[in-house]
């Protein structure tokens, strides 16, 4: 079995980049075989048409997909944040300020958990009221979506504006 | 007065199982059981309120509600039976009433319930030959239980190596982009869309004796968390055994939520064969807009179509 | 930018296999086009001695790591299913539709902490019948073996030629 083949298939189910050490540990080979398998595959894969490339990144290591093809690759990927609970953003960002309370109407019992992630991401903050939490949006949430605004009214705003454009060339 | 008993009758033995094709209760015994529960029928009508004038639709609910009152087993009634009878109904009907139809495709709901409640039961009683074989090695099995016929299966008890094994892939996750946020507020804005009219529509027809009963579960959250699961699923026709989680009242409540579904058109749902096929969901139109929304205004219309019923 | 190509950065990204459908909407090529980069592409992996191959399962793709590098694949958060109940699992894929006392006669008590474990990966489903459950195989079983079914009587047709093929040479 040759080496180049197992740090292949090691840098492949890795998820994130690795260094020489971990790929060493879990191979098993040292690290001076791991480091030429990493140049024989660097020149494999990067020399050739392939969509994929082995990177270096400092001292990490990882496949990755070419930067021509990063367009075709992400949408198939999975979000770093689950879509029920961007889901759940979203809403709040739409309705915002809005009471927990109100949002359980809309999506039911799930609204604690996912409000409780999305504000340990900081994207959302919660303020006591009425017996419920009043829920905005943070500055982080529009840095995390690079959204054009200012301010939660802003981020509400362009929120609708978004659903207008795309429902106003179906209706009527 | 005799035409509507008539037709009560006729509906009853519909619905209730084939018993002589099932067990040994004599033919005359299941006439006089049948009669009995036509009697009961009789006397439970005077007092019920029943919105239906049709007299199919009347004696479904008042059998239905008997099994719900506990004055049937739920085993008696044949759900299966009552799903041709009532789709070959619908499918002849001009019209159909969102209402009625609601409620008895709830009260079945409920029997199916009741079934799988019994069934769980049932099964989690511990099989005796359990007790009996337990810590036995399996080789002397053959002495003692009916075997079947192994084939070529066998070689699978005593391979070290088995033929399947999982599979490696990668598993990379990538940072959330602002097309994504609009997608999900897309389908999130949707999906409250639908509770919202699921709300009003159990709101506004909801039995009032349902209310006492324990089922305090809330169907729209049901609904909604059976159409997510089923987005999850991706494109085509789906098994709805995909859609269960766990548990056997998961089972239940996938069921139903798809009938609702159906008839709210958001999907279509269909058996390869009856009455033991695999039964298949498809979301009519999960990504695309333009046919969603006519569906959700369909619904919308239909409910609107409703007459008004006490 | 050749196309199959596009169908290997969407393969390699995708979280889970893909259908053709799902390749076609995001790369923008017509099905004809992605069915033939993928033929291209599993041939070009699957008979060079890479640790990576494009399989089939039934209308799904995925890249995955070849069998013989699975153990120097890196461990993240795979199931890991223990060797005895994949016996279970894959006694069920060969007998199915089965009840689960027909299995309890093949294996013992342990059927009943087996399929419960199979049931929550869910990858066998359950559904009560004649005082006990008839057992069968879900798509995720299909998909998480990588077996190229794509309904149960496949499943148990793909394990029957498995079976004969490993059996002829080992047989005594």
């Amino acid at each position: 079995m040759k080496s180049e083949r197992i740090i292949e298939a090691e840098l492949f189910s890795a998820a994130k980049p690795v260094t020489v050490t971990e790929l060493s540990q879990i191979s098993g080979l040292d690290a001076r075989t791991v480091r030429s398998a990493l140049d024989k595959l660097a020149e494999e894969y990067n020399g050739s048409d392939r969509a994929i490339e082995v990177s270096k990144m400092g001292p990490r290591y990882a496949m990755q997909v070419k930067k021509d093809y990063k367009d075709y690759a992400w949408r198939l990927s999975e979000m770093e944040i689950p879509k029920d609970v961007l889901k759940t953003a979203s809403l709040i960002a739409y309705y915002q300020p809005v009471l927990q309370s109100k949002l359980f109407d809309l999506i039911g019992n799930k609204v604690y958990e996912h409000v409780k992630s999305l504000e340990d991401l900081g994207l959302v903050r919660t303020k006591p009221r009425k017996n419920s939490y009043e829920l905005t949006t943070t500055k982080k949430f529009i840095e995390t979506f690079g959204i054009d605004a200012r301010s939660r009214t802003e981020v509400k705003a362009w929120l609708e504006g978004e659903l207008t454009k795309k429902s106003s060339p179906k209706k009527s | 007065m005799m035409a509507s008993e008539m037709d009560c009758a006729q509906v009853i033995n519909h619905l209730m199982f084939q018993k002589s094709l099932i067990d040994d209760e004599p033919q005359d015994d299941r006439e006089s059981r049948i009669g009995s529960y036509v009697k009961t029928v009789e006397e439970i009508q005077r007092g019920t309120l029943m919105p239906s004038e049709d007299p199919f639709e009347r004696s479904v609910a008042l059998v239905f509600e008997l099994v719900v009152q506990q004055r049937f087993d739920p085993w008696d009634i044949n759900l299966i039976e009552f799903s041709k009878l009532y789709l070959a109904k619908i499918r002849k009907a001009d019209e159909v009433n969102l209402v009625i139809a609601g409620k008895i495709v709830y009260m079945a709901w409920e029997i199916l319930k009741l079934q799988s409640e019994q069934a769980l039961r049932r099964a989690e009683k511990p099989e005796t030959v359990e007790v009996m074989f337990d810590g036995w090695e399996p080789e002397s099995f053959d002495l003692f239980v009916d075997p079947f016929e192994l084939g070529s299966g066998e070689a699978l008890l005593y391979a070290e190596e088995m033929p399947i094994d999982e599979k490696v892939r990668r598993k990379s996750d990538r940072p959330v982009t602002l097309i994504d946020l609009l997608d999900a507020f897309d389908e999130a804005k949707k999906e409250s869309d639908i509770r919202k009219e699921l709300a009003k529509f159990m709101q506004k027809y909801k039995r009032p004796d349902f209310d006492d009963k324990a089922h305090k579960e809330s169907l729209e959250d049901d609904i909604a968390s059976v159409w997510e699961r089923l987005q999850r699923c991706g494109n085509g026709p789906i098994p709805i055994g995909d859609l269960y989680t766990s548990g056997k009242e998961d089972r239940v409540t996938v069921f139903v939520a798809a009938l609702f579904l159906a008839k709210m058109g958001k999907i279509s749902v269909w058996q390869e064969e009856v009455p033991f096929g695999m039964i298949f969901v498809e979301a009519k139109v999960p990504w695309d807009i333009v046919q969603l929304e006519d569906a959700s205004a369909l619904a919308t219309v239909q409910v609107q179509n409703v007459p008004v019923v006490k």
